[in-house]
């Protein structure tokens, strides 16, 4: 019951104006279609964007490919059988990878199961960010070292860490914003609802990061939602909120730096949704025949974001032969590494079950870890 | 006779319910073109069409509050939770409303609604995918608990589930999912609030149900080689509880281990411990034993086989019955 | 496991459109400000809206003056213990009583704690609308013969409830509208939000309608949302909105009315933000001096609703001192013949509680039931 | 030394801890400027400023994700829940976050949040305001489990809270809160995991905890009169429990009842009881009884007195516990 060592600034949780309110109620609202800032083809579209800088965006191109690889090896791996279970992001590599990049890496990151790939792009040891799926432990990485929270199973409730996290942070004198994805199906919990409600009220910096896949499992987004787009729920939180083309790696990355920097201007948080899709199965152990078309599948096959990106940058002139083919061979080597590294069995210790209930183990949790500790003896000295 | 998986029996009858009764409906999260995560409710869409097998929003608290308001205009939902950590989301709806829409009508409005939870463990799932959740449902008065431990008993409790006029829990063990066995569907079976006994023997009774039945019915083979005769009972359906036969066995056999795959801390075994020697104290020649889950998270897939119930473990309980005692245990301080 | 007897029709639940969509956000927001028949003196206002019928609104009058009579008399109950509670509606009578006359008998109502003046306008007993608040037991009425769910507390649980029941009416071919009451500070809730998009996506006819009386116990609106408006949460949801001054009765049923119309035409379900004012505390039991102004108060008390009709009325000729006496004669009448019937102390058999936990009690009750039994008879014959 | 009500202690508790501790932060539904519903946070806004005691959205699950994202940042939340029923809507966020959330990252965060619940009847409240939900709670692995008897307790056992490194479910029995006591504050007690022997006795343990030990030690006051001894035990808290305790006065006793208010099917009570008689076989002279709340849903304020164990069914199962067998009961069938 001491007193924390760091200076804790406190801010005043602003109040909300008189009532009834009439209010700006049109801007909050997103641009009626996704923000792009490339064509399909690559080509450059008129923004009232900012696009980041060229260096910034031959950084997204490299991350993007070895994310990619990153993915490839790790669906690989479940069938070597050396994963439980890989929840694939390919064809999401521009959310992915803008969303960590958008971010410092003393902000928070709030990723479920589907963003292996943007833990991997914030730097965190794919080891590690593959623990999870491995079957080791439910999170490999150092949380609090890293900045990014575990990574979210239980849908939406994350949207509400991020709040308390973002409001906590900034309490606390600090200028940190929480980056929260979520998948679109998601958007219909209760906790999505709470989340962004608690950050709006204590104008928390949060940036909801919606990646609309199109697919819940195997539910479209029809059966998500009536609305227009995802991003109109912001106004009815009095939200700031965008929608963009998700498959539009300068889109997305120029959409969600603006909506870090207002959220950490301390304008509260924000909401973007962006428009992709899941190229793969919901995990490997899904059979997506049973819900879609390949030509579905096959037509946003076509709106590869690395292609377009990699078509905008050479004809840019900011990328070449040499620098793709540096950066493929980066990928190939970042896989043969996982791979080799992942071939090692771990050896888990039972009785590390009992370490991490509670700060100090219970009596009760003691007398189990006894038995077991007599069971694995008795099995032939195994602990 | 045909060789027939649990899952498929559950989906069997799922889609005679649907058949027989027009007010049934089921729904959930990717239950109508997808079959289910488990294939539960596979082909059920293409046989009845959108309208009474379907995919909502995902969101359990939705679901189950949907299941309400239909039941309330007379419909039978029959909703799937995808896993048991995510029925918690619907927890509220499940404890202040299913459980007591009869009890706070009178009886005026009642909520014949089948939540049908996937639960427990042993097949390698990442967090929140393997939660014993049993317990939380067991205590609240209003709701009926069942879980199936053979592919008959998956059809007929389904059915009878489906059937009756108060909402029910139905846990459905995963890791038997893909277990088969035997069985001439369509079948009926002891309605609730019976339990069977699995396994006859003298020395001592196993009560055990859902996932461990199996479990304690491999113990009990293995137990006959060191010298005891292990009697089996698998209770079907956790509420209504069926003290009858649990009491005549365990004072048959004056002794009794219950075994669950739940934590055991105030898990159903408490109850079923509690109750045993309550009713059958005189007739015991040692404590009632408990072998359950450790009073930990659910451990990651590769420790799983240290949480779970495992036939040793068992044994080793079964060996703690006080053998030597008998036949005249003293009431000496332990 | 029999069939049901009634013929079932049907429907096919619509799907949402293809996806990116460009929508008609714009026409999906709620008037920018509340809509007003009447300004405060009871002057009418030029508006879209059609207004109801003199007949209707005359008879909005008499409910209302009864209702808030029917109030008051409840309050004063608590005073004499008759009462454990009561949550008054009092200053919020246009929504309570404007609320059930837009909807037919054979509508389905879902009200909160708030609307026993609503449940008596609705044509129940006033004894039995007390039966929950006098302690006796939940739920008072038969909500299946007056298609009324039984008052709801735990917040935001009934939206859903709504959604499910109108969904299944319309699956059955019947064309029954689910008319909700929530309050401001219950739409924070996730089950809000749960209900309002099971509506939406099912275009399920549920009007949401939100009394917006400014608190939440002690929590002002401030503390609920950062929104211009609760009403712009529709748009979220593909769901059309409206918001509408709640002390302004002819306003209330015109927006309700059209609300339920819609509804019921299937253009799925429909948003309505009333704003008004609690201006009891939250409960007898409240102490609102603790968090809100006498003042506030007062001058909401000067927006009366029933002085608004009645002063439209009688401007319009269309009331006069012979029938607001004989109003107020009716009222009066209600009150005493209530006060007189909640004098009697209802005998409330203790073994009626195994009645309907289930069905059929199970042999666990039954044990139970009998042990409660033998103790009644030994404490002397009570059972 | 004053005399201080139950709801005076826990707000000192409160005012003290946010003194000494500035990470401290207190926020829920009205407990800002109504200082709570129950009075609980009284003043404290005043005195600490609209940032370290504030009103939120009204969302429970809201509220606890929040005290999640607050603790990562380094804060130590103390949340109220208005009443024991809404809490439900933050289930998930409590099993699924609060209890894991040191487990899931190996000790790399956790949540050293205090989730106050006021809890249990006998306040003639109406429906889902007087629920006993202590056995979700206990049965959920990484959540502490408190619930104080004492006006002394309720300021030791709060602080003690605020000040543990794990989250704790703190359950507060609304019916005491205006009862009172001569204490003087502050006070430390044995911290978590120690009960106490509220009344010393020869012939009979009362185990009880929360709410339900000043009926426990009215029961034990009427029982004089019968000629029992009666000894109380008052668990204080129920994760980690105290098996010392209460397996000593057992063993002393040789007769052991249970009480509690909550439905007994599956409650805390069925875990003791469980726990006694394995511990306590040889001591035991009668099978453990438990004196619980009904199998129902919670009753209309006309009807608690029914529900709630009181003194006369407390004696009733004390005078079960087969005085007359003494001191050789056999082994025979009941
Ligand atoms: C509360 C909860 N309910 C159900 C699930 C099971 N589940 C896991 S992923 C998933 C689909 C999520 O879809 P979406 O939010 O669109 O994200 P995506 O997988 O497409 O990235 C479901 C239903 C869950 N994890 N949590
Ligand atoms: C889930 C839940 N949480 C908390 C409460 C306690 N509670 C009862 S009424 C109330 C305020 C509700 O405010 P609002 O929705 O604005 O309705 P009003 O009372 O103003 O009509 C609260 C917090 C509850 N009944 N249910
Ligand atoms: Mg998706
Ligand atoms: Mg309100």
């Amino acid at each position: 019951m001491t007193t924390t060592p760091q200076a804790v600034r406190r801010q005043s949780p602003p109040t909300a104006p008189a009532f009834p309110r009439s209010g700006p109620a049109a801007p909050m609202l997103p641009s009626p279609e996704p923000v792009r800032l490339l064509d399909e083809a690559g080509n450059r579209l008129p923004s009232d964007y900012p696009e980041p800088p060229a260096e910034t965006l031959r950084e997204l191109y490299r991350r993007m490919v070895v994310g990619r690889r990153f993915d490839l090896q790790s669906t690989a791996l479940t069938k070597q059988g050396r994963l439980a279970v890989y929840p694939s992001a390919r064809g999401q590599e521009a959310c992915q990878i803008a969303g960590v990049m958008a971010v410092r890496p003393t902000d928070w990151v709030f990723p479920t199961y589907r963003e292996s790939m943007a833990l991997v792009a914030r730097g965190i040891d794919p080891v590690e960010a593959l623990t999870l799926l491995r079957g080791d432990w439910h999170c490999g990485y150092d949380p609090a070292a890293r900045r990014t929270a575990p990574q979210c199973t239980p849908l939406a409730t994350q949207t509400v860490h991020a709040a308390g996290l973002a409001y906590g942070e900034a309490y606390q004198g600090r200028d940190t914003v929480a980056l929260v994805f979520i998948g679109d199906g998601a958007t219909s919990e209760g906790d999505f609802h709470e989340g962004v409600n608690f950050a709006a009220v204590f104008r928390a910096p949060v940036v909801f990061f919606i990646q609309n896949n199109r697919y819940a499992i195997s539910v479209p987004l029809s059966r998500q939602t009536a609305a227009p787009s995802l991003a109109y729920k912001g106004i009815g939180y009095g939200v700031a909120s965008e929608q963009v083309d998700g498959n539009d790696p300068v889109a997305v990355l120029a959409v969600l730096t603006r909506a870090v920097e207002q959220a950490r201007a301390g304008n509260g948080p924000f909401l973007v949704e962006a428009h992709t899709y899941r190229v793969e199965p919901h995990t490997n152990a899904d059979d997506a025949s049973r819900y879609r078309s390949m030509d579905e599948v096959e037509a946003w096959l076509g709106r590869d974001p690395i292609a377009r990106l990699e078509a905008y940058l050479r004809g840019a002139g900011r990328l070449d032969d040499d620098a793709v083919e540096a950066v493929r061979t980066e990928a190939e080597a970042y896989a043969d590494d996982l791979r080799a590294r992942m071939s090692a069995e771990p050896v888990v210790d039972p009785l590390s079950l009992f370490d991490h209930v509670y700060a100090t183990p219970t009596p009760q949790l003691l007398e189990q870890r006894e038995q077991v500790r007599a069971e694995l003896a008795a099995e032939g000295g195994e602990a | 006779m045909a060789t027939v998986t649990m899952a498929k029996a559950l989906n069997a009858a799922l889609r005679d319910a649907l058949a027989t009764d027009e007010r049934v409906v089921v729904f959930g999260e990717d239950v109508g073109r997808l079959g289910g995560v488990f294939r539960i409710t596979d082909g059920l869409q293409t046989e009845f069409g959108e309208q009474r097998c379907f995919d909502t929003p995902l969101a359990e608290a939705g679901i189950v509050g949907f299941a309400v308001g239909m039941a309330m205009s007379g419909l039978r939902p029959v909703v799937e939770m995808q896993f048991d950590a995510f029925a918690y989301p619907a927890f509220e709806q499940i404890t202040s409303h299913v459980a007591k829409l009869r009890n706070r009508t009178r009886g005026g409005l009642s909520a014949p609604i089948v939540i049908r939870v996937p639960y427990a463990g042993g097949i390698g799932g990442v967090e929140h995918h393997c939660d014993s959740s049993e317990a939380y449902y067991v205590h609240t008065p209003g709701l009926k608990v069942v879980t199936p431990a053979t592919v008959e008993d998956a059809y007929a409790l389904l059915r009878a589930a489906i059937a009756d006029p108060d909402p029910v829990v139905f846990l459905e063990p995963k890791k038997l999912y893909f277990a088969s066995a035997e069985a001439a569907l369509p079948v009926t079976a002891p309605g609730f609030g019976r339990a069977v006994v699995r396994r006859p023997g003298r020395d001592a009774t196993l009560v055990t149900y859902g996932a461990s039945v199996p479990v304690a019915l491999e113990a009990a083979e293995a137990g006959r080689d060191e010298g005891w005769d292990l009697e089996v009972v698998d209770l079907r359906t956790l509420v209504p509880f069926d003290d009858e036969t649990v009491t005549a066995s365990v004072r048959r056999t004056g002794r009794c281990v219950v075994v669950q795959e739940a934590s055991g801390f105030a898990g159903v075994g408490a109850e079923i411990a509690a109750r045993v020697q309550e009713r059958c104290f005189h007739s015991l020649h040692a404590p009632v034993l408990r072998v359950a889950g450790l009073d930990i998270p659910y451990p990651p897939p590769k420790l799983e086989h240290v949480h779970l119930p495992g036939v040793d473990r068992i044994l080793d309980a079964v060996a703690r019955l006080q053998w030597d005692d008998q036949p005249d245990p003293k009431w000496v301080a332990a």
